[in-house]
């Protein structure tokens, strides 16, 4: 209801455009650039951690080195694929039960 | 503790008093009555019960165990958050009906608690489902009032079956006591079927995606924190070690995840979200360890701090841009500085990173599953919970405050709605570092310390190399993009086949009606008109005859009957 | 003198009658005729409690002993024809007055008083006398004054009504008379009672049967039984009101009497049912007589013949309830004579008075009356619903016996027809109702309550109506007993 | 007093009201308040006689008005059941007097002389049926109520409110002639007595048992105030009353009447054990399913409110012909405490329609869009009166449900308590679909609802009041339940 009672100028100007991917231009490519440096850091301080503590797993695959490492990236990349091959079965356009 | 009120007479009498006054008196009041309502409730001891002779049965409106306070504090504190959250409302925005349908909607979640026998948990279930709609309702759209009628319509289905499954066993068995009531015989599978609409079970879960992002910015902060979690709580006292239940919650914890990941509506993704923590308590309430239980509640408790945090601050969002679709939003950490750093608190809590709660409790329920040997239902749990990170860690947080500029530039919302956010944000740190607070309430005796290196380790493995994978899809621009769309979900099956069904039976119905009406209209009309003919002013049974005939008649009916007898 | 009562019953309104056309005068006329009315009226109800009290009464005209002389002969069924004739002249008569000065001309009031009393003995007479010939005398005699009665009636169709009457009357009577000639040319006897020992020895002779025969068709002729019923209609519709009233009240009812006293008390039941199958007569009969003049009475438009029609219909019940041939067949029978001649009088007498005020009785012409005439449009309604069968109303009364004969038998079907027609009845009174309450009154005419010279009598009846409908513990004591009578189980 | 003398006050308290409304008729303020205190008094002596039967004194000797055929007795008595009816009708008679002054009023409606008068008829009918001491006493009233309330239904005068009201006596008087007195007459062939007895007047007294359903059948379709299928279309057809009328008559003494002689008669001439036995109701059970679930379709698909509203009654009806059917104790529990749920409920639900037509002149449910801010009293009315109909805490509906659902268990028919559940879900759509548009629709903008207050406070008060008994029989049912109990013997 909120969306309908807005008027169409407070739209942004990009929302009459068809639907183009987000880049993350909000934030300053300065600023986007440190933050994916920061963030690989903590990847290689946690893979270098791992092996460094001593980790004991409770699971047998936890044996696989990196285990978790592995499983999270894996795990989100096939997500990820296969929530996009599931637009194609379940995507319908917005309006579709409005003719209830 | 005898001086105690029931827990939900509180709340019941403070929104008979919340729809009577108005202006800064009434807003005293609605933060009094969770107030209140702790203290009261803080006096009630384990054991405690209240018993009443009613309609030749006797009733056990309260009864207090661990479990159940565990959940009357919980409740509290969520009422007590909600309600300063929602202190800005005006008459606008419908304010009474809101305030009043949620304190009896808070109450009738406490009343549900600590409901000791099936008439009374049916009851409060009931008056959950009649409350909340108001809270849907109250955002005065199309959409809303549709959606809010079929919440109704499924929460009353969940009654109704409760209602069943309840007279069956008193039927059965003659008692009406809530206890423990596991899976054998029809009333239990009623029962279960009545909580599993409310838990979101999959395939009975569309009510929550579908309801949800319909209700008012306020509303659904305190829908998220009170239904389910009374499922929750009645599958915790119902049906602990149901071996199901580790299956039904492994694909709750999984299948939401990949909804969320292309729902546009940020609101509908924590919906999603929602179905997908639900999935974690409901396993661990399956496999039913003391360790599990335990993780299961504590987790169902810190589920409602975050999700609610997160829901206010979508809320605020909402109440201040009007919008909740990702494609429409972006940059607003510009001037919404910190509800953006409350959001993301949220999302570090649902994601379980170390330090905050959501981790304290979901490794019990990961240990639980090792410890239960559910050895195959481990790593899909892992999964889900890196798929969390994914929706809620970083989808919510990124698309609404940051990602691509919308241009929109607004204010931070009312204070009210940051205080309550704050509070939401502090009690999940809290938990998060010193997991003792929360620990001390649980149904069990604890014996688990989340915080060992390896834990934390492997943790932060998974969080990292799962964010990693979706910065790489970024970067690589194939992650999905938003698209402004709805997705078929299990709704589908009373949005479009369901109603058809209903309105072609009703129409069937109707038109049966006729044609039968018309049928034996059909039959009767030629009757009546050769009636008609022979009996009408002018048929030859009304005319006036000559005489001639009529003595003819006499002739006729004499020979007749002189033939008769002698035949 | 009290021993003389059952010929003096007869006898007074016969004297009256030639009196009537001495005088001239109208108000003497009608003073006479209340006179006899009452004194016959007084007279049955003595007659009747002493029948009930002590057994059948005999009184032998001239003192000649019967079988020679002529016998009257009375138990609890001619009694109670007795008290219904009297009892229905009375109210009658005293209606009369008002309503036959406005409906019949002056010249001829006289005369019409003297139709009237003749008419009211030979009716008395029909139902008093224990000799069969004596029968049609008084047969003659009622039919004939009934039928100039008739005539008097203002419109001209009334003349060819009654002439229609006359001739069907007359084909009637004649039947009868040659049923009583062959039974004295078998039997050698007049005398009721002395038929009623001989006619079992000669069950078998062909001319009984031929006699019986003849006497049935000539009383369903007489009694309007379907569908030899077509002289009623007009002759109701076009004679006077007071006539209507009185003539639906007791002719058919004395007819019907004749019926029974023929069948049951001569002929025997065992006869009648056994070796005549009378039944199987009667109740096809009386069933399309219910079933289709109900229909005819929905349909019609003039009140005073849809009631016409509707005392066919109700002639059929009391049919229906003697095709029984049980007690409590008879009992319904013999109830529904007292209690239709009640509603049916109550009900032709309010129209009465809708015909003293406006004239006309066409269900247009009603409309709104219950507004200009409430005291006789609510007669109308309790006679109606008495008609239905509404419970206290003596309709309910008479209706619940007859379904109690016929669930008794096991013949439901019949149980729901008598309901079924209920609803029809109901059906032509509620189009009345319909009109005088719910309708707006025309309004362009003066339109007064009418006189309480016609609402005093016709309230009478109307309170009748419903006393027997609330305590029927007297109609019904007497109707079972006079049941038990025919039905030979008691003296 | 006596209860004796007190049954026949009962009796005479509103007749006599009628002389003074009649007298007063033309001061309004003088003929209202004769109107009221013969109301008042009414319940007064109503619950003289509860206080008597619930203290379980024997007031089971019958108080012999007449006795018009031998035998049989026009007498009063008065036993639980009885008193639950008359204890509804005769309270709610206040109310609507009250509501009817604001309504008739507002409205401006004409003849309200005679639309009092009748009132007062209808409720003495009622009370005569609800103190009924035997079948045929029990049949005089129920059709001198349809007579009186044809009055009323026929109210407006119009050509469609008199056809309206020859299907109403049409339906309702062919089917008591035709099915009902025969059954009655069959009765007392079989029995000899139409007494009303614990425990029934036919056990034993059948050679063959197998015409028993038929006899039952007879009973429940020839008490077509019971409108169960396919002998219900009277109840629409009388919407055109006024809707005071609807409301006491069409939704609490006429239907009422109905179904509790539906009750009355399983319990007191047939006896539960004997129908159980001859397994007489099975099939009845069915058709009142039946009827639940296709009423309720119809009722979904009505747009006029108070059509919609009567639908529901239909389906509301064969709750309590299902639970008498149910021949167990449970079912008659539950179908005599509906009678007081469906009341209250239904009642506050029409004064709600009626309520909306005089303020805002709206009669369908497409029309009350955004009504519900200018009259939220009225609106939230109608939600406690939907939730009642529907079952749901916090109203009284609930507990007959719940009895209800165990008589259908009992009797092995766990089908039925489908059926219910059903009924419960679909009668929450088609109601709360009207508090819902009123509330949360958008206003239309021919006519803004601004402009829209509430109905006169009579009827106002009158609203609030139903409403609130509403949730009191929730909360408090127990006197209801206990007059039941003793029904059924517990």
């Amino acid at each position: 209801m909120n969306e309908k009672r807005s008027p169409d100028s407070l739209q942004p100007p990009e929302a009459g455009r068809p639907p183009a991917q987000h880049g993350p231009n909000s934030v300053p490519p300065r600023w986007s650039k440190r933050i994916l440096l920061g963030f690989l850091g903590l990847c290689v301080a946690a893979v270098v951690a791992g092996f460094l503590a001593d980790i004991h797993g409770e699971h047998p695959w936890e044996e696989v080195p990196l285990f978790h490492a592995l499983y999270g990236f894996l795990g989100i990349s096939g997500l990820i694929l296969v929530s996009k091959a599931l637009r194609r079965l379940v995507m319908r356009p917005e309006d579709y039960y409005d003719d209830e | 503790m005898t001086s105690s009120l029931p827990p939900f007479l509180v709340f019941f009498v403070g929104a008979l008093l919340a729809a009577v006054t108005r202006g800064t008196v009434r807003k005293v009041l609605l933060v009094l009555v969770p107030v209140a309502g702790a203290l009261n409730v803080w006096g009630v001891e384990e054991g405690y019960a209240w018993q009443l002779e009613f309609l030749g049965y006797v009733l056990e409106p309260v009864r207090a165990d661990r479990l159940s306070l565990l959940f009357g504090y919980l409740f509290h504190l969520a009422a007590f958050i909600a309600v300063v959250y929602s202190l800005h409302l005006k008459k606008a925005e419908n304010a009474t009906v809101q305030h009043v349908a949620a304190l009896v909607y808070a109450g009738s979640a406490l009343g549900a608690v600590f409901a000791g026998d099936f008439i009374s948990l049916f009851v409060f279930w009931e008056l959950l489902a009649v409350s909340s709609a108001f809270l849907i309702w109250s955002r005065r759209g199309p959409g809303s009032a549709r959606a809010g009628m079929r919440y109704l319509v499924v929460q009353v289905v969940s009654g109704v079956a409760l209602l069943a499954g309840a007279l069956m066993r008193v039927h059965e068995t003659g008692t009406l006591s809530f206890g423990f009531v596991g899976l054998d015989g029809l009333s239990g599978w009623l029962i279960f079927l009545a909580i599993g609409v409310k838990a979101a079970f999959p395939l009975l879960h569309s009510w929550l995606i579908d309801a949800y992002p319909e209700g008012t910015p306020t509303g659904t902060v305190f829908l998220s924190a009170f239904t389910t979690k009374v499922a929750v709580y009645a599958l915790a006292r119902g049906f602990p070690e149901t071996e199901i239940l580790v299956y039904a919650g492994a694909a709750m914890a999984c299948f939401p995840i990949f909804y969320a990941v292309i729902e546009n509506d940020l609101r509908r993704t924590l919906a999603y979200s929602m179905i997908n923590q639900i999935g974690f308590m409901v396993c661990g309430i399956g496999v039913g360890s003391a360790l599990a239980i335990n993780g299961a509640v504590a987790h169902a408790f810190n589920d409602v701090l975050f999700k609610g945090l997160l829901f206010m601050s979508m809320g605020a969002v909402m109440h201040m841009t009007g919008k909740t679709k990702a494609s429409d939003l972006g940059g607003l950490y510009k001037t919404m500085p910190f509800t953006a750093v409350l959001c993301m608190i949220g999302a570090a809590s649902i994601s379980a990173v170390p330090l905050f709660n959501g981790f304290v409790s979901k490794s019990m329920i990961m240990s639980a599953l090792i410890d239960g040997g559910y050895m195959w239902i481990w790593p899909v749990m892992l999964f889900a919970s890196a798929g969390v990170v994914e929706h809620a860690g970083i989808k919510i947080p990124f698309f609404a405050f940051f990602a691509q500029d919308s241009g929109i530039r607004t204010r931070e919302p009312p204070r009210n709605m940051l205080a309550a956010m704050t509070v939401a944000a502090i009690a999940c740190v809290a938990i998060g570092v010193r997991p003792g607070l929360l620990y001390g309430l649980l149904p069990y005796a604890v014996d688990y310390h989340p915080y060992d290196a390896s834990h934390v380790l492997t943790q932060i493995q998974l969080l990292a190399f799962a964010i990693g994978a979706i910065v790489v899809f970024q970067l690589l621009k194939i992650y999905p993009a938003e698209i402004r769309a709805v997705n078929l979900d299990a709704d589908w099956f009373y949005r479009r086949a369901g109603a058809r069904l209903v309105r072609r039976t009703g129409d069937a119905v109707a038109q049966a009606g006729v044609a039968l009406r018309s049928a034996a209209a059909g039959v009767a009309r030629p009757m009546y008109e050769g009636a008609f003919r022979a009996h009408g002013p002018h048929g030859p049974l009304a005319r006036s005859w000559p005489a001639g005939s009529m003595v003819l008649w006499v002739a006729i009916m004499l020979a007749a009957f002189l033939l008769f007898q002698f035949l | 003198m009290t021993q003389h009562l059952p010929v003096l019953q007869v006898v007074i309104p016969l004297v009256l009658a030639p009196l009537c056309v001495l005088v001239r005068h109208p108000r003497a006329a009608w003073a006479l005729a209340a006179l006899g009315s009452l004194c016959a009226f007084g007279i049955a109800l003595d007659i009747v409690s002493t029948v009930l009290a002590s057994g059948p009464l005999s009184y032998d005209v001239g003192d000649w002993a019967p079988p020679w002389g002529i016998e009257y002969r009375i138990d609890a069924v001619n009694a109670w024809i007795l008290v219904i004739v009297s009892l229905v002249s009375t109210a009658v008569v005293f209606f009369a007055r008002a309503s036959v000065e406005r409906e019949v001309e002056a010249s001829r009031v006289a005369l019409f008083y003297a139709a009237y009393l003749l008419c009211l003995s030979g009716l008395l007479g029909i139902a008093a006398t224990g000799d069969v010939f004596n029968v049609f005398v008084f047969l003659e005699i009622s039919s004939l004054s009934a039928y100039a009665l008739i005539a008097l009636g203002q419109d001209r169709r009334a003349l060819a009504a009654a002439f229609r009457y006359l001739i069907m009357g007359s084909v009637g009577a004649t039947f009868i008379v040659i049923g009583i000639g062959l039974m004295y040319a078998t039997t050698g006897t007049l005398n009721m009672a002395d038929l009623a020992d001989r006619l079992p020895g000669v069950w078998h002779v062909r001319t009984i049967k031929v006699a019986y025969g003849f006497l049935a068709v000539g009383c369903f002729l007489k009694l309007a039984l379907f569908p030899l019923h077509l002289w009623l209609p007009n002759a109701y519709t076009f004679a006077p009101s007071a006539v209507t009233a009185f003539m639906a009240a007791t002719a058919t009812k004395v007819a019907v009497y004749m019926l029974l006293r023929f069948f049951f008390t001569i002929f025997g039941a065992a006869f009648s049912f056994d070796v005549m199958n009378l039944d199987m007569v009667l109740m096809p009969l009386a069933v399309a007589a219910i079933f289709s003049m109900s229909f005819v009475a929905i349909l019609q438009t003039n009140v005073k013949r849809l009631l016409a029609y509707s005392s066919v219909a109700q002639i059929g019940y009391m049919i229906l309830g003697i095709s029984f041939a049980s007690v409590t067949g008879l009992t319904a029978a013999v109830l529904h004579l007292f209690n239709h001649a009640l509603m049916k009088g109550a009900l032709f007498m309010a129209l009465g008075c809708v015909a003293y005020r406006i004239g006309s009785v066409h269900i247009d012409a009603m409309a709104g009356l219950g507004k200009r005439m409430p005291a006789t449009m609510a007669a109308f309604v309790v006679g109606g619903l008495s008609l239905v069968g509404v419970p206290l109303t003596v309709g309910f009364v008479s209706k619940w016996y007859l379904i109690l004969a016929a669930l008794e038998r096991g013949w439901w079907p019949l149980a729901v027809i008598v309901l079924i027609t209920s609803v029809m009845a109901l059906a032509y009174v509620w189009r009345v109702i319909e009109a005088a309450y719910f309708r707006e009154f025309p309004g362009d005419r003066e339109t007064r309550e009418a006189p309480a010279a016609l609402l005093v009598p016709t309230w009478a009846l109307v309170v009748l109506n419903v006393y027997f409908g609330i305590d029927a513990t007297r109609t019904v004591g007497v109707a079972e007993r006079a049941a038990e009578i025919l039905m030979g189980a008691a003296p | 007093m006596t209860p004796a003398a007190m049954l026949v006050l009962a009796l005479l308290v509103p007749v006599v009201g009628t002389v003074f409304v009649l007298l007063l008729r033309s001061r309004p303020n003088a003929r209202e308040a004769a109107s009221l205190v013969s109301a008042t008094l009414l319940f007064l002596i109503v619950c003289g006689i509860y206080r008597t039967v619930s203290s379980g004194a024997p007031g089971g000797e019958a108080v012999v008005l007449a006795e018009p055929i031998p035998g049989i007795t026009l007498s009063l008595a008065a036993e639980p059941l009885g008193v639950v009816f008359a204890l509804v009708a005769s309270f709610l008679w206040i109310v609507t007097t009250l509501y009817a002054i604001g309504y008739m009023r507002g409205h401006g409606e004409r003849n309200q002389t005679r639309f009092y008068v009748f009132f007062a008829y209808a409720i003495a009918s009622a009370i005569g049926v609800a103190f009924a001491g035997n079948l045929f006493t029990l049949f005089v009233f129920y059709e001198v109520l349809s007579l009186t309330t044809f009055p009323l239904v026929a109210h407006a005068g119009s050509e469609a409110a008199k056809r309206a009201g020859r299907i109403y006596l049409g339906v309702l008087f062919s089917t008591s002639i035709v099915f009902q007195l025969l059954a009655i007459a069959w009765t007392y062939s079989v029995a000899g007595t139409l007494d009303f007895r614990p425990g029934g007047i036919l056990e034993g007294r059948w050679t063959n048992t197998a015409a028993v359903p038929l006899l039952l059948a007879l009973f429940v379709f020839g008490i077509g105030k019971a409108a169960v299928m396919p002998f219900h279309r009277w109840l629409p057809a009388a919407m055109v009353a006024p809707t005071p009328v609807s409301a006491l008559l069409h939704a609490v003494a006429v239907v009422k009447a109905g179904v509790f002689a539906v009750l009355k008669i399983t319990v007191y001439v047939f006896g539960l054990d004997f129908v159980r036995a001859t397994n007489a109701s099975v099939w009845l059970m069915w058709a009142a399913a039946a009827t639940i679930l296709l009423a309720s379709f119809v009722a979904l698909r009505k747009d006029n409110l108070k059509a919609r509203l009567a639908y529901s009654t239909v389906g509301q009806l064969s709750y309590i012909v299902l639970g008498a059917m149910l021949a167990n104790s449970w079912g008659i529990v539950g179908g005599g405490m509906h009678i007081v749920m469906h009341a209250f409920g239904k009642i506050t639900l029409f004064f709600c329609a009626g309520a909306i037509m005089v303020a805002a002149h709206k009669t369908k449910v497409s029309q009350l869009n955004g009504l519900g801010r200018a009259m939220p009293v009225t609106f939230f009315a109608f939600v406690l009166g939907a939730l009642c109909i529907a079952g749901l805490p916090p109203a009284g509906g609930s507990w007959s449900k719940w009895f209800l659902g165990l008589g259908a268990l009992e009797a092995d028919q766990a089908g039925l308590l489908v059926v219910l559940m059903l009924s419960s879900l679909m009668s929450l759509a088609y109601l709360m679909e009207v508090p819902l548009k009123g509330f949360f629709g958008a206003a239309s903008t021919a006519q803004p609802p601004t402009q829209v207050r509430e109905a006169p406070v009579c009827s106002l008060v009158a609203i609030v009041a139903t409403a609130v008994a509403c949730v009191a029989l929730f909360v408090y049912p127990e006197p209801v339940y206990r007059l039941m109990a003793a029904v059924v013997g517990q």
